[in-house]
């Protein structure tokens, strides 16, 4: 790993009104490292991405890109710094077509040619948005908006990827795609955060996982000492 | 007059399409469920799955075919009428009443202001504590929680829920099947569900359909349909 | 916290009396130039008066619920009499409840029918048109016997104008003239294409208006672009120098019918002309300044011979009010206006009614209002 | 300081907040309410006047007349509520808002034009069925109590709460067996009730009518009651009307200033309280 | 047959000024959503600059009597001069009345009232001013032009409104292009659709909805000047009877349609044009059925896209 970290949590606290939703987060993601948060419903996995694309102001803590404090930028800024965040619940933009969602991935890139491969490399992913690139993107299924929403993150040509839940609502055989397109991302060179419920995946292709409950942490490790871990195993894998 | 229709089968779909102006989202489905099973819908994104259950519950109008509810035809009903005839639904992209409380989103459903039972419903999916935030406060995975007891508290003959554990751990996943089965024992009535998760559908459902391209390529108990050739092809994959 | 209307009056700082003008909404401007009026009339009659009138003026708005709250505002602080309300439609509303309460009101502005019917304490010093109508008809006559068709304009909802043009339709029919058409407006019109080339089409001689005086200049003007040559007479409402700059050159030759001019050759009048070109650089006082300056004038000089006869010091506020209506309605004054006077229901008898005709300079933008003899 | 006049018109505007907020409640954004006040000011207008055996030429105006007219006008504006009701509140949105603007002009221009409401003047001469301010006082408190009871039994009620599902999401609303084209109507008619209910007491207390009252500001106006009062529930909109109503008078001793700062609130008590005066118990 | 082609010619000169109106209403329900109920009142303030930049005094009631800017500029630069300070008013409303409410994500019924208060304030402001007395354009801005033109067949047409009709046409055209061919435009949508999800993406929606209101409100103040120039400036309240025509033009032509606005327009203005002598009190009520007729016919208006809603 190297010595900075591209990103930076320190006893980051999030809350709304009065209730906390992450407390005394402490996570750190170096360049090109693919990190996992995990946890179960409600333990603010959302909500930590969400301070970090600055959606959410931090309540306390601080949040470090490249050791530059984040807390007096907005999110369009932290675009610019190159932060792409997939977000909950997919948030297309109903009334606009695919191709337009996608060219508005891209909306802070002036490179068209690149822009173009990057169009490309997203309908290879999913040749079902290709199928689908004039039809708006409201009326599209809720896996074919999920795939949407990666692909537009993936616009951006992000340095850090920020992606809630990617696998929800996908069919079997996708995930398994998804995954290893994700890999494969990985292994070229990009920064991920991944929010997952499909632990099993997640922790496939991270190298390093966090496991937040009721907005703390309470387990951090690489990839193989956490699928190793028993108590993770059994409250989150379900296995017996 | 007609004849009466074999007791047991509470709806009957026949020939059913819908067509989005050149999209063909349902062709010539038949499908009928009996009462009291848990009847899983698989089938890859975009196949057609929500479009049923639009076509179910009368938000969308098939473009040919029937539906016969307890032998009545379903036609030109609005879709509170197909609610009040005994089925509820959730929705894959969660429609909460967001501003109302949790216990507020179960009296709407129930068309009463009784708390005791609401609470009751709410207890059964564990967010009693919950009872009086905004449904908008809770997290994804609530949410869901929060759709399903809605959609109990109509008092439904048959429940239809679409993508139910989208979001849920593993661990919540099978926490969720136990609710399901439990519910369809308590309240003795019959389930359609959709969900990706396969081996959940494997361990919960009576009989599998799948569709794809919006027509049913297969139907029957969960063994014989992960067995099946076409299906592998399409949606599990060969590694399952 | 309304004063007892038994207790005696309060003329420490002279006689209350209450003014509501719509100085907002959209009869803002009415208000404003009556206000002018009032201060005016304030400077020329508290120096030297045994008992000054102690004026406050209130915001009406221009509607009704504004009026209200004006009157009982004033009323519950003491007002022995009122002057307002601007508009009409807010006279009905409001002046029935100071004629409840048994408080004068001098109306200075409101023209429709059935005003001072509303009671024995409401007058008006604002003459109805029924005396000047026919009279601008018959000066645009003599100016030119030729005239034949008429083409009739007013706006149809407006009490003002509503009522203007039946006055001006039955002189138009007394003189046996043909009344080629007549086209409504609505009081917010601005742009009135439809109603004049449908009028143009009926080849009018003579076109007769009552209008406001923002749309009726916006109507002069298009009406003389789109090539109408003829006569042009206008009621009461355009009897303001503000026309001046809306309908520019436009507006020479138009007949006017005024219930006040400022070429009216009385002490009164010029004096009051004189004050208000000295506080508004020169300009000619408008109609509506003239009259609310006649309706202070009115009660500051019967509130003098009423204290003269019978001092009001220490008089109960309820009769100090039914006194100064009774002296009101008994008095004859010497306004700008000319002599006034009122019936006993408290209509305005006013001598001298006006026919002018705008004569524009050649700057286009100022012009003069010369009396027709 | 606030004189009891004053206070009658707070009532007033509690009372059409009222009105406004019925709708909204459903999530329909009406704009109708200034035309169904000016239909009940219209109706109690034309029938004291003109209908002699009423007793319009009594000294007092009886009350038992008053009641009548409430009848037959709250009879008026639901029937007309109910009319309308169905093929407009199939329009949403600012659609919705638009149209009911539209109404409301086509009803001040008619009734402004048609001699038999008087037309540009209105009717005058309305008689009085109280001594003074007092006796609207109590007329409209009464009126206003019943409403806001009403009102508040309501929220507590399924139909209430139906109503705000469809405001959350009116096609939930219908997949959770809620009547929402059922719901949406009688929430507009019982709005057109009670703006006609307070049409007939102020048709009265004005002394005339005229359908100059049904305008584009009033409607705008009485929005911005609910509003700044808040939305969520009944006490909003009352509170909002009062203050709303009270404060240009109050605002009185700075003159010309007024309504400027009466602009300012309206801007930013929005911005400054989003939720309204009186929020909701959530959130 | 003439009078007929009279009648097309007055609706569409006065449904020109409707569509220049409604145009500027339409940019900012593109990007916002919501109705600017300050439009009307940045209208006026066009026409007030327009007036004080052709070197108009202030009348007598105001608290500015008397002054006025030093030099009288001609129309083709007062115009534009007066657009730009429309274009200032329009973003001094954007930033009072409306930014704070989007920090907040407020919902879109607060924008309807701040924008009322922020228009209230303008007229108010307007009249305390320059008070209210009516205010004209001097007559001979047309310099060598005739005040109408003959179309020949006795069909004539005032030509300030053949020039509002051209810049109402002009104006359509940049703004359907800029709105649907830029980048820009489908960046306005999503603003429009989803301030969160744009933000995202990089959309500094802030100067997004700043550019809207600042091209709206040079909109608005270069129709404001030339309808004073046309029909005078009725005293503060002078766009804000417009207001209400524009609102049911632009939902007429369809909500966030630019052509649609001008389509609008010229629809109303026929419709009011046709409406016969005899009955022309209630024209206005016409124009109104007729609007209401279109909206139960067609909900979303004449070039509006149906609302979809996927389950
Ligand atoms: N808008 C909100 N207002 C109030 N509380 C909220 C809001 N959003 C989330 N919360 C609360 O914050 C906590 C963390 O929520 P968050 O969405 O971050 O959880 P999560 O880990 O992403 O869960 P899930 O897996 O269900 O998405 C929860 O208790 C939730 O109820
Ligand atoms: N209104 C519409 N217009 C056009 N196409 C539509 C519309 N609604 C649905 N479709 C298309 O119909 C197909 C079926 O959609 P549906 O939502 O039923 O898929 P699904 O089986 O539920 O998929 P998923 O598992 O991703 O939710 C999709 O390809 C979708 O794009
Ligand atoms: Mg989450
Ligand atoms: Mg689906």
């Amino acid at each position: 790993m190297t010595a900075t970290p591209l990103l930076e949590l320190k006893q980051l606290g999030v809350r709304y009104g009065n209730i906390w939703a992450v407390r005394q987060l402490n996570l750190s993601i170096a360049s090109g490292e693919c990190v996992a948060l995990l946890g179960s419903n409600g333990a603010g996995k959302s909500s930590t991405l969400r301070a970090i694309s600055r959606l959410l102001p931090a309540a306390e803590g601080q949040i470090l890109w490249a050791n530059k404090c984040l807390s007096s930028f907005r999110t369009e800024s932290t675009v610019r710094l190159g932060i792409s965040h997939c977000p909950e619940g997919r948030r297309v933009l109903a009334k606009q077509t695919v191709l337009a969602n996608l060219e508005l991935g891209a909306w802070l890139r002036r490179n068209k040619k690149a822009i173009k491969i990057d169009l490309d490399y997203c309908y290879q992913l999913f040749p079902r948005l290709a199928e689908r690139r004039l039809q708006l993107a409201g009326s599209l299924s809720g896996g074919e908006q999920q795939m949407l929403a990666i692909a537009r993150a993936l616009m951006a040509k992000p340095n850090l990827l920020l992606l809630d839940e990617p696998s929800l609502g996908l069919a079997p055989l996708l995930v398994d795609e998804l995954m290893q397109c994700l890999a494969k991302l990985n292994k070229d060179g990009l920064t991920m955060l991944l929010v997952e419920q499909n632990v099993y995946a997640a922790l496939a292709i991270a190298q390093r996982g966090y496991v937040l409950e009721a907005g703390e942490l309470v387990l951090e490790g690489t990839a193989q000492e956490l699928r190793k871990n028993s108590n993770l195993r059994r409250s989150y894998l379900g296995d017996e | 007059m007609s004849a009466p229709t074999s007791t047991n089968n509470l709806l009957e779909i026949e020939q059913l399409s819908v067509c989005f102006g050149g999209l063909q989202a349902l062709d010539r489905v038949n499908l009928s469920i009996n009462e009291g099973e848990i009847l899983g819908l698989i089938g890859p994104n975009g196949a057609g799955k929500t479009t049923l259950f639009n076509v179910i519950t009368g938000l969308t109008a098939p473009s040919h075919g029937k539906l016969r509810w307890q032998g009545n035809s379903l036609a030109g009903k609005k879709p509170e009428q197909i609610c009040r005839l005994g089925l509820a639904r959730t929705f894959q992209n969660l429609r909460l009443f967001r501003e109302l409380s949790c216990i507020n989103n179960l009296q709407v459903a129930m068309g009463s202001n009784n708390r005791r039972a609401a609470l009751e419903l709410l207890a059964l999916v564990q967010l009693q504590e919950k009872a009086d935030a905004a449904a908008a406060s809770l997290a994804y995975g609530d949410q869901r929680k929060l759709e399903f007891a809605r959609a109990l508290a109509t008092k439904p003959k048959l429940l239809l829920l679409d993508e139910a554990a989208a979001g849920m751990n593993p661990i919540e996943k099978q926490d969720l099947q136990a609710l399901v089965q439990r519910v369809r024992c308590q309240f003795k009535i019959t389930i359609l569900i959709i969900e990706h998760h396969v081996p959940l559908m494997m361990q919960l459902c009576d009989r599998l359909a799948v569709l794809n391209f919006g027509r049913c390529i297969a139907l029957g108990s969960p063994e014989q349909v992960r067995r099946d050739p076409l299906v592998i092809e399409a949606y599990l994959g060969s590694q399952r | 916290s309304s004063t007892n209307s038994n207790a005696p009056v309060n003329l420490k700082a002279g006689l209350p009396v209450g003014a509501i003008l719509s100085l907002t909404g959209n009869a803002n401007v009415y208000g404003q130039d009556q206000r002018i009026g009032l201060e005016l009339a304030q400077a020329a009659f508290k120096p030297g008066s045994s008992i000054p009138l102690n004026l406050s003026i209130e915001d009406g708005g221009s509607d009704e619920a504004g009026a209200i709250n004006a009157f009982n505002l004033l009323i519950n602080r003491g007002s022995a009499a009122l002057i307002g309300p601007t508009l009409s439609q807010q006279a009905f509303a409001a002046s029935p409840i100071a004629q409840r309460r048994g408080v004068p009101v001098v109306a200075p502005s409101n023209t429709a029918t059935g005003i001072p019917e509303l009671g024995n304490f409401i007058s008006r010093v604002s003459a109805q048109s029924l005396v000047i109508a026919p009279l601008s008809i018959a000066k645009a006559l003599q100016l030119n016997p030729a005239i034949k068709r008429v083409a009739v304009f007013y706006a149809n909802d407006d009490a003002y104008s509503t009522s203007e043009t039946a006055i001006f339709q039955k002189a138009i029919k007394a003189k046996a003239l043909n009344t080629v058409t007549v086209q409504r407006t609505q009081l917010n019109d601005q742009d009135f294409l439809n109603q004049i080339t449908s009028a143009l089409r009926a080849k009018p001689d003579m076109v007769v208006l009552s209008l406001q005086a923002v749309d009726g200049g916006n109507l002069i003007r298009q009406l003389r672009e789109l090539g109408f040559k003829g006569t042009i007479v206008v009621g009461n409402g355009m009897n303001t120098p503000n026309i001046y700059p809306i309908c520019q050159k436009n507006c020479d030759g138009i007949l006017i019918a005024q219930a006040y001019s400022p070429e009216l050759q009385t002490d009164a009048n010029r004096s009051f002309v004189a004050r208000f070109k000295a506080q508004q650089a020169g300009a000619v006082p408008p109609q509506l300044t003239a009259q609310a300056y006649a309706a202070y004038q009115v009660i500051a000089e019967a509130t003098e011979r009423q204290n003269k006869r019978q001092p009001l010091e220490a008089k109960p506020l309820r009769e100090v009010r039914i006194l100064l209506n009774e002296e009101i309605l008994r008095g004859t004054y010497n306004t700008p206006l000319g002599k006034i006077s009122f019936s006993p229901e408290g209509e305005v008898i006013q001598e001298s009614f006006f026919v002018a005709q705008v004569r524009m300079n050649p700057d286009g933008r100022s012009g003069k209002f010369t009396l027709l003899p | 300081m606030i004189d009891i006049s004053l206070f009658v018109l707070m009532l007033l505007g509690a009372l059409l907040a009222l009105a406004v907020y019925l709708p909204l409640r459903a999530g329909q954004l009406s704009l109708a309410t200034p035309g169904f006040y000016t239909i009940g000011g219209t109706v109690a207008a034309l029938l004291s006047t003109q209908l002699p055996g009423l007793g319009g030429s009594d000294a007092v105006y009886p009350l038992t007349s008053l009641l009548l007219e409430m009848i037959v006008a709250i009879a008026v504006a639901g029937l007309l509520a109910f009319l309308i009701g169905k093929p407009v509140l199939k329009l949403r949105g600012i659609y919705l808002a638009i149209a009911t603007i539209a109404l409301v002009e086509i009803l001040r221009v008619v009734l402004l034009s048609s001699p038999w409401f008087g037309a540009a003047v209105g009717i005058f001469a309305i008689p009085q069925p109280f001594e003074g301010p007092e006796g609207y006082l109590i007329a409209y408190g009464l009126l206003l109590a019943i409403v806001a009871w009403a009102c508040a039994r309501l929220e507590r009620q399924p139909l209430g709460m139906a109503m705000a599902a469809i405001r959350d999401d009116e096609l939930a609303a219908r997949c959770m067996g809620v009547s929402t084209d059922q719901v949406k109507l009688i929430a507009f008619v019982l709005s057109a009730i009670v703006a006609a209910a307070a049409g007939v007491l102020a048709a009265h207390y004005f002394n005339s009518w005229n359908a100059r009252q049904a305008n584009f500001d009033a409607s705008i106006t009485t929005l911005a009651f609910v509003v700044l009062g808040g939305s969520r529930t009944w006490l909003g909109p009352v509170i909002g009307g009062l203050v709303l109503t009270a404060l240009p008078e109050l605002l009185r001793p700075i003159g010309d200033l007024r309504l400027i700062v009466f602009g300012l609130v309206i801007l930013l008590g929005p911005i400054f309280i989003p939720q309204g005066l009186i929020k909701s118990k959530q959130s | 047959m003439d009078g007929l082609l009279q009648l097309l010619i007055n609706g569409i000169s006065i449904g020109a000024t409707y569509a220049l109106f409604a145009l500027g209403y339409t940019l900012v329900f593109s990007v916002l959503g919501v109705i600017n109920f300050a439009h009307g009142a940045v209208f006026t303030c066009g026409a007030y600059f327009t007036y004080l930049l052709l070197g108009g005094a202030v009348g007598s009631n105001g608290m500015l009597a008397g002054m006025h800017f030093p030099l009288a500029l001609p129309l083709l630069v007062a115009l534009p001069l007066a657009g730009i300070g429309a274009a200032a008013m329009g973003l001094l409303v954007e930033a009072v009345a409306f930014k704070p409410l989007r920090r907040r994500g407020a919902e879109p019924l607060l924008y309807l009232i701040t924008s009322l208060g922020a228009g209230v304030i303008l007229v108010n402001l307007i009249q305390l001013l320059m008070g209210a007395e009516a205010y004209a354009l001097p007559g001979n801005l047309l310099g060598r032009w005739p005040a109408v033109l003959a179309l020949g067949h006795g069909v004539q047409i005032r030509t300030v409104q053949l020039l509002l009709l051209i810049v109402a046409g002009i104006a359509m055209l940049i703004l359907s292009l800029w709105l649907n061919r830029s980048s820009y435009g489908k960046a306005l949508q999503a603003v429009a659709e989803d301030g969160t999800t744009a933000r995202l993406l990089g959309i500094n929606s802030g100067a997004i909805i700043q550019l809207a209101f600042a091209i709206a409100s040079f909109l608005a103040g270069i129709s404001g000047g030339l309808v004073a120039l046309s029909v005078n400036i009725g005293g503060p309240y002078f766009g804000i009877g417009y207001g209400l025509k524009g609102l049911g033009v632009l939902v007429l032509g369809g909500l966030g349609s630019a052509p649609g606005a001008v389509l609008g327009g010229l629809i109303i203005g026929i419709a009011e044009a046709l409406v016969p002598a005899k009955l022309s009190a209630y024209k206005d009520a016409v124009a109104f059925a007729f609007l209401f007729l279109m909206l139960i016919l067609r909900p979303q208006g004449l070039l509006g896209k149906p609302p979809m809603e996927k389950v």
